[in-house]
């Protein structure tokens, strides 16, 4: 077991279950962002998520359930958000700090009164694929809703890029007056990507919760939402690269929490921060500017 | 030039407790008919660990007792004074304070809202004696290598010398935890070998799931999660690799899911517990420590889940050796936590 | 009888508090006609339009459209009622691609090929040339406007609004967008509503023409039936210049032209900035008007940003009087005794959300405040000075710039560039969206500047504003000059010679 | 504003009070005893105010640091890492300096107020080199710095605590000599005017006036407007940005050195020492819609929810329902309060 290609197995496949949560989140926080909105409740959407799928599977008794119940409230979350910042016009940085805080404090509270089973989703393996060297385990045997983002990437790229939908959704994310002038409804756009993002956001934070933990405790998301964010710069506003950042992210945390057992010992202050380090430089080397929506973080109204 | 003279002045505290002062009207101390009892812990207590049993114990108690119990968890530790303040003009008849991690409320109990509030406060060594506070203490060197050597027994018969220790942050008391845990482990397995692996949070489940998965990889035959809310999503993971596992502090024998292995019982509900009981009876005293000597005390000690009479046997035999001094914890620690 | 109008606006009212943009204002567009609506800047035309297209809500009124009572809640609805509109301002986004702008503004599923074709299609239907993979933010102004009309002829509306769609163009590209509108109308049948503020484009491109003052129509004629000088007057509410009101009669008076006495003023040297300016070569002298004509998009705005301190050029120099400026120091230019009327105010001119007294003082702070602190006692007296000089009128000088009409933003920035004394002023289309009153003042002010021996750089689109006024006239081309002629010698054919970059 | 501001305003606001009554009743505690023990906690009584006071003075110099970069153009959202860094910097400064009595206290304040604007600049300097964006970058070094803070505090040639004996040593640093300390104005009977506060009331006058009345104000209001009108006016629009910024930090970092000096802490640097006095000051200066005298009020208001809210947690109200009151309440105040204007993201 000992062996390079041992080790190497062990961090891809920890890599990948520490950036899946983060990859689902950012293909949300993607779409939001695109719109013109720099959301930063994700880690609010994440950690009610958490919070209601192992609440609701331990009503239901099917982690599946607990998943879906995660998602919509994700959902909600971003709907609340949209509804504050993109209809009644509240500064959306101070709605998704105050999001955070409450949604930190009810679940920490409520966490309390229950007392939750374990359920996590089920494992599965790709017959013949997983028995590939070094990448066959990491990649191909994974609890199911993994396997969701081989579609939800191509979708949120298609629904950005593709459709009317997304067209309307960049128009209003680069220049809004003019996405105003030409009839599309741009706070209605920005609140419908936050719904999208919310959704996708509280799948990540399910997906931690009922897939990879199987249990719920109190601020379990613990920043995820914040190093989405980062994934979103770090990746220039471009999903493909966004997801390279999470998986970098993911890795990056595998390799720290690996090394110990690898037997090599690092500066853990200095590992905890590599997220954000790599970000920073990433921003600092790559001039990702051109790329960032115009309009980003900048509130639409229609009577100026 | 440094300022070293400010570092928290030596320990002042008098042995065997005499010079303790008894707080008129105990458990009533401030006299309004009714008992409070405030305690503030610094960590999650819902965490089925450590901070949360500091409250199971004191509220069972304190309800026995038809007394109240405010409990407030999750205290950072720079708000401790303003939260014991606020505690004392609750007009709590008594402040526990739930680890040493918050000791800096312990100016409060100086202050005149204080002034009439009896304190607990549970120490490792390295909270100052005051004459307004009773302090509570163990040496984790002790526990922590009981801890090894029931591993190292399990471990023994299993055949393994891969031992793992999974915490939070990289802090001073996570290190000599981890030092002499590996200690007890060589006491018995002379060529064990300990992977530490530090989380950064002991309340971050992912992380400490693959921390410990990163251990199980490697061949680790046992494993230690010293974590917080974190502890249960570790241990489940070891549990299906059959690994060895340690309770963080409270005795979860009768836990299944997950399952552990060896109890370690540096349970500071059973120390405030004991206090209460005093307290009940008027006999508690200000300004003395009371240590818990592992092998004298009930507290601290060690249990098997599941061991075999021969296993049992030599635990406690390990412990009693500990308590009649004729092991001294430190000195193995020394010896071979390296 | 007779076919129901296109559109017919009854009674239209809109009040912004206290200002009545449009006071029951009553308009018919018939179909197969090119409609002339102008009036002073405020006098409420795009506000009339805006409610037409659903983006604002009147007050009260009705709108009727073939006979029909609508309403229009959005421009969505009004495209769908075959309503389209180019716009003032703001309709493109810059990063998306012409053919992604032309889409956005239709719906259901996005078919590329298609999408493009149809730009391609309309494109050649129209002789708007344009490739529908470019991103708009590269376009000059010219091209855009061409987006902008393509965009709204995609809808296939048989009501168009252009919204002063010339003010960005040269005088051929003006031609040519006429030409497009009247094929559209005459072959399609379709209506338009053409803003302008150009009276030889209202009387040489309409049909009919109705002319707005302060929200109500002051005169409804047809276009062969009334005159430019009638026009004129009806618009401002009294006699104007004529010889200086350009677009009206435009050879009508020969520049006073100075002596141009032999002292050099601004000198620019091989500036050459990437994109835009390519070792461009200038000198103006004290006392002379030159005028930098060219089609949008050669340079001019490179040029405006260097010489405002916005930008800092690759190679080359600046001298003011005889002394080369350090444009990397920021204030420099300003400092050596350079002023500049920004072509786009809006975006270097002014601070919009600060006072008038305030904008008015901007770049020379040093004249009202100590070391430290700003003396607001003086800082008034200096702003009152300076509005009274130049006529601003204002309801107060505390208030935001931003309730100001466009003229009189324009009298600041010119009060504010001017009050520094300086050696050179530049104006880049100084003119642009300034109705004729307004536009009269500027010129007015624009010669005595001359005559006082301030030397004066005019960058301009309008050929009769530059003949007008300069002296002499230098053509740029891909930012470079490309010809040099006194103004007595030039025509209009030369000159589209030159700025073709034939010469 | 729309015609349905007013009545939307008033949902926010009836529901953020309302929504915390009902969870403390549903939880078996009282609303209006809650409410009473949120006043009584924060203005109840001397002690009480003294407590209100001295979160008041954090909060309102970092709230007028945001207003400064603000006003500029800058949107700076690092300010819980600037409090860190300022605390970090006060506390190496008044640990290891040899300097006497009260001049320590002014070195800890200067040190605090240098290395977080020093901290803070680099996001500036990074927008300059390569466009970095300041929201996000300041945002990122917030978990920057709370590495460094927890790298200093358990790095025994660094900051920590002394060992006493074979103890573990905390994660923290020694305590500040006392002449590093602020110490209370005045000799109230019970009450307790913290040197804190009288600093964060002069911050904000001075800065109030710095911005309204002097031409560095001037201009570093012109260049948030509008840049490229500044940039025509001579104003060095990226300098006066950073130096904003660095203003933004200093004052943060001072606000960090008020957390370690007064009585809010043990006067030791810890971790958590910031105790989200950055995002809550942040949130002030929103509130008060980037006007330095306006925060003064705001941050008496947070005050008032921070230190009642810690005394609600005191009478039983379990403490994570406190956060959640305190999050729906600051959001009654924002809501309406930003909607009155557009809002000053920009
Ligand atoms: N009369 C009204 N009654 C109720 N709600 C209203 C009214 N007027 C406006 N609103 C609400 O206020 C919101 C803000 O209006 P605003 O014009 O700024 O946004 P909007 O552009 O209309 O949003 P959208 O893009 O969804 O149309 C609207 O979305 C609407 O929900
Ligand atoms: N959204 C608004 N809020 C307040 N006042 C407005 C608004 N829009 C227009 N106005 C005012 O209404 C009047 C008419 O403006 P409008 O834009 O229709 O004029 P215009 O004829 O198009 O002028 P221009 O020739 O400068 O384009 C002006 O006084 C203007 O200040
Ligand atoms: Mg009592
Ligand atoms: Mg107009």
């Amino acid at each position: 077991m000992n062996t390079v290609a041992g080790d190497l197995e062990t961090i891809l496949s920890s890599g990948i279950r520490l950036a899946a949560p983060l990859a689902f989140a950012a293909c949300g926080e993607y779409v939001a962002e695109r719109a013109g909105t720099l959301n930063v409740s994700v880690e609010a959407m994440m950690l009610g998520a958490a919070f209601c799928s192992i609440a609701v599977a331990g009503l239901t008794g099917s982690a599946t359930a607990g998943l879906l119940v995660g998602v919509l409230l994700g959902a909600l979350v971003g709907s609340a958000h949209g509804a504050l910042s993109h209809r009644w016009h509240v500064n959306s940085f101070v709605v998704g700090l105050l999001l955070n805080a409450l949604v930190l404090g009810l679940t920490s509270y409520l966490a309390t009164v229950g007392n939750p089973s374990r359920h996590q989703v089920e494992l599965v393996s790709v017959p013949g694929l997983r028995d590939l060297p070094v990448l066959g385990a990491p990649l191909f045997v994974e609890r199911w809703p993994v396997y969701l983002l081989l579609a939800l990437v191509p979708l949120a790229w298609w629904l950005v890029e593709r459709s009317r939908w997304g067209l309307e959704l960049r128009a209003a994310g680069e220049n809004p007056e003019a996405a105003h002038m030409t009839g599309i409804r741009v706070n209605l756009r920005r609140r419908q990507a936050l719904l999208w993002c919310g959704a996708l956001a509280g799948l990540g934070g399910a997906y931690l919760a009922v897939g990879e933990v199987g249990s719920f405790n109190q601020n379990m998301t613990a920043g995820r939402g914040y190093l989405v964010i980062a994934a979103v710069i770090f990746g220039g506003w471009r999903l493909g690269r966004t997801l390279a950042g999470c998986a970098v992210f993911g890795l990056a945390d595998a390799l720290r929490l690996a090394l110990p057992a690898l037997g090599h010992t690092v500066n853990s202050q200095l590992l905890i921060s590599a997220p954000y380090l790599l970000a920073l430089l990433a921003m600092l080397l790559f001039t990702t500017r051109q790329r960032r929506p115009g309009a980003l973080a900048q509130p639409f109204r229609r009577t100026p | 030039v440094s300022n070293d003279e400010t570092a928290t002045p030596a320990s002042t505290a008098a042995p065997g407790g005499s010079t303790g002062t008894l707080l008129p009207g105990e458990p009533d101390v401030n006299g309004d008919g009714k008992v409070i009892i405030g305690v503030l812990s610094p960590g999650d207590i819902n965490d089925n660990g450590y901070y949360q049993s500091f409250v199971v114990k004191a509220e069972a108690f304190a309800q026995a007792q038809g007394w109240t119990v405010i409990k407030r968890g999750s205290v950072p530790v720079s708000e401790a004074l303003t939260a014991a303040r606020a505690l004392c003009q609750q007009k709590a008849d008594m402040v526990a304070i739930g680890a040493s991690e918050l000791k800096d409320a312990i100016p409060a109990s100086e202050e005149g809202v204080c002034a009439k509030t009896a304190w607990y406060v549970p120490s490792s060594a390295n909270v100052p004696q005051t004459p307004r506070i009773m302090l509570s203490s163990d040496d984790p060197n002790q526990s922590m290598l009981v801890a090894g050597y029931a591993a190292g027994l399990l471990m023994q018969a299993r055949n393994t010398t891969k031992a793992g220790f999974v915490t939070g942050p990289e802090a001073d008391f996570t290190k000599i935890a981890s030092t002499a845990f590996l200690a007890g482990i060589r006491e018995l397995v002379p060529g064990a070998t300990l992977v530490t692996t530090y989380t950064g949070d002991f309340d971050d489940s992912g992380k400490a799931r693959e921390a410990t998965q990163a251990q199980l990889s490697q061949g680790v035959g046992a494993i230690y999660p010293y974590l917080g809310g974190a502890t249960d999503a570790a241990t489940a993971l070891a549990n299906s690799a059959k690994a060895v596992t340690l309770t963080p502090g409270t005795d979860r024998c009768a836990s299944t899911s997950p399952a552990f292995d060896v109890s370690v019982l540096f349970d500071p509900g059973d120390y405030f517990a004991a206090a209460l009981q005093l307290y009940a009876a008027g006999k508690l005293e200000m300004g003395i420590t009371k240590t818990w000597q592992l092998g004298v005390d009930p507290y601290p000690t060690v249990k098997l889940c599941k061991g075999t009479p021969e296993q049992n046997a030599k635990l406690s035999a390990f412990i009693a050796d500990i308590g009649g001094g004729k092991i001294d914890p430190v000195a193995e620690v020394r010896k071979l936590g390296s | 009888m007779a076919p129901e109008p296109a559109v017919r606006l009854r009674g239209i009212t809109k009040r912004y508090g206290a200002v009545v943009a449009c006071d029951g204002v009553d308009l018919t567009l018939e179909r197969g006609e090119i409609h002339g609506l102008l009036g002073e800047n405020g006098a409420g035309k795009s506000t009339l339009m805006r409610i037409l297209l659903g983006l604002e809500t009147q007050d009260s009124g009705a709108i009727d459209r073939d006979g029909r009572a609508v309403t229009i809640a959005g421009p969505r609805e009004a495209a769908a009622l075959g309503i389209s509109m180019v716009h003032q301002h703001f309709s493109l986004v810059d990063p998306l691609t012409v053919w992604e702008n032309v889409a956005l503004g239709r719906s259901g599923p996005v078919r590329r090929a298609a999408e493009r074709a149809g730009v391609r299609a309309a494109a050649q239907r129209y002789g708007l040339a344009i490739d529908p993979d470019a991103r708009v933010g590269t376009l000059s102004a010219g091209e855009r406007q061409r987006v902008e009309l393509l965009k709204c002829l995609r809808r296939d509306p048989t009501v168009l609004i252009m919204d002063e769609p010339t003010s960005v163009l040269t005088r051929s590209e003006s031609a040519e967008l006429f030409t497009v509108l009247r094929r559209v109308v005459a072959a399609e049948h379709r209506a338009v509503v053409l803003i302008s503020h150009k009276l030889a484009e209202i009387t040489t491109a309409t049909d009919r023409v109705t002319v707005m003052r302060a929200g109500r129509v002051v005169l409804r004629r047809a276009t062969t039936a009334t005159t430019e000088a009638e026009l004129a007057r009806e618009m401002v509410g009294r006699e104007v210049t004529l010889g200086a009101a350009v677009g009206v009669l435009p050879h009508a008076t020969a520049p006073a032209s100075p002596a141009a006495s032999a002292q050099t003023a601004l000198r620019l040297r091989g500036l050459t900035a990437r994109p835009g300016l390519d070792d461009l070569c200038l000198t103006v002298h004290a006392g002379e008007i030159v005028g930098l004509y060219g089609a949008e998009g050669n340079g001019q705005k490179s040029l405006g940003d260097v010489l405002s301190g916005l930008t800092v050029p690759d190679a080359g120099t600046v001298e003011v009087a005889g002394a080369s400026v350090d444009l990397r120091r920021p204030g420099a230019l300003s400092a050596a005794g350079l002023g500049i009327v920004p072509e786009d105010r809006h975006h270097a001119g002014v601070v919009l959300d600060l006072s008038v007294a305030e904008n008015l003082v901007m770049t020379r702070l040093g004249d009202v405040s100590g070391r430290v602190f700003i003396d607001r006692r003086r800082l008034r007296r200096r702003a009152r000075a300076l509005a009274d000089e130049y006529g601003i009128t204002a309801a107060s000088l505390d208030s935001p710039l931003r309730d100001l009409s466009g003229g009189n933003q324009q009298r600041v920035v010119l009060a504010r560039e001017l009050s520094g004394r300086p050696r050179v002023l530049v104006a880049a289309q100084p003119s642009r969206g300034l109705d004729v009153g307004a536009v009269e003042d500027l010129y007015a002010r624009l010669r005595r500047c001359a005559s006082d021996g301030i030397a004066v750089l005019l960058i301009s689109t309008e050929l009769e504003e530059i003949l007008a006024l300069t002296t002499r006239i230098a053509t740029i081309f891909r930012g470079r000059i490309v010809g040099e002629l006194p103004t007595a010698q030039a025509d209009g054919e030369r000159l589209a010679l030159l700025t073709g970059g034939v010469a | 504003m729309t015609r349905a501001g007013p009545w939307v305003s008033a949902a926010i606001v009836t529901a953020a009070l309302v929504l915390p009554g009902l969870l403390i009743a549903v939880t078996g505690g009282s609303p209006s005893a809650a409410l009473r023990a949120l006043i009584q906690g924060s203005l109840g009584d001397a002690t009480a105010v003294s407590q209100t006071l001295l979160y008041a003075a954090p909060l309102l110099l970092v709230a007028v640091g945001a207003c400064c970069s603000a006003r500029s153009g800058v949107f700076n959202i690092g300010q819980e890492g600037q409090v860190l860094i300022g605390a970090l910097a006060g506390a190496a400064a008044g640990l290891r300096l040899a300097v006497p009595g009260p001049a320590l206290l002014l070195v800890v304040l200067l040190a605090a107020a240098l290395a977080a604007g020093a901290w803070a600049w680099l996001s500036a300097l990074m927008n300059r080199l390569r466009g970095v964006d300041i929201a996000v970058s300041t945002l990122l070094m917030t978990f920057l710095a709370q590495q460094v803070v927890a790298f200093a505090v358990t790095t025994p040639w660094l900051l920590q605590e002394s060992r006493l004996g074979e103890a573990a040593a905390l994660p923290q640093s020694n305590k500040l000599p006392s002449g590093a300390l602020l110490g209370s104005l005045g000799d109230h009977p019970g009450l307790q005017l913290n040197l804190g506060l009288a600093v964060g009331v002069v911050v904000a006058m001075l800065v109030a006036v710095a911005l309204d009345r002097t031409r560095w104000g001037f201009r570093l209001t012109v260049a948030g407007l509008n840049p490229a009108a500044a940039r025509h006016a001579g104003i060095p629009v990226a300098a006066v940005g950073g130096i904003a910024l660095a203003v933004s930090g200093a004052l943060a970092g001072m606000a960090g050195a008020v957390l370690l000096a007064s009585p809010l802490s043990t006067n030791r640097l810890q971790p958590d020492i910031s105790i989200d006095i950055g995002w809550d000051g942040l949130l002030v200066a929103l509130v008060a819609r980037n006007r330095p005298l306006l925060t003064i009020p705001v941050a008496g208001l947070f005050a008032v929810l921070r230190a009642g809210g810690n005394f609600l947690a005191a009478t039983g109200v379990p403490p994570y329902l406190v956060d959640v009151v305190k999050a729906l309440l600051t959001l009654a105040f924002v809501a309406p309060a930003v909607m009155r204007r557009r809002s000053v993201v920009a």
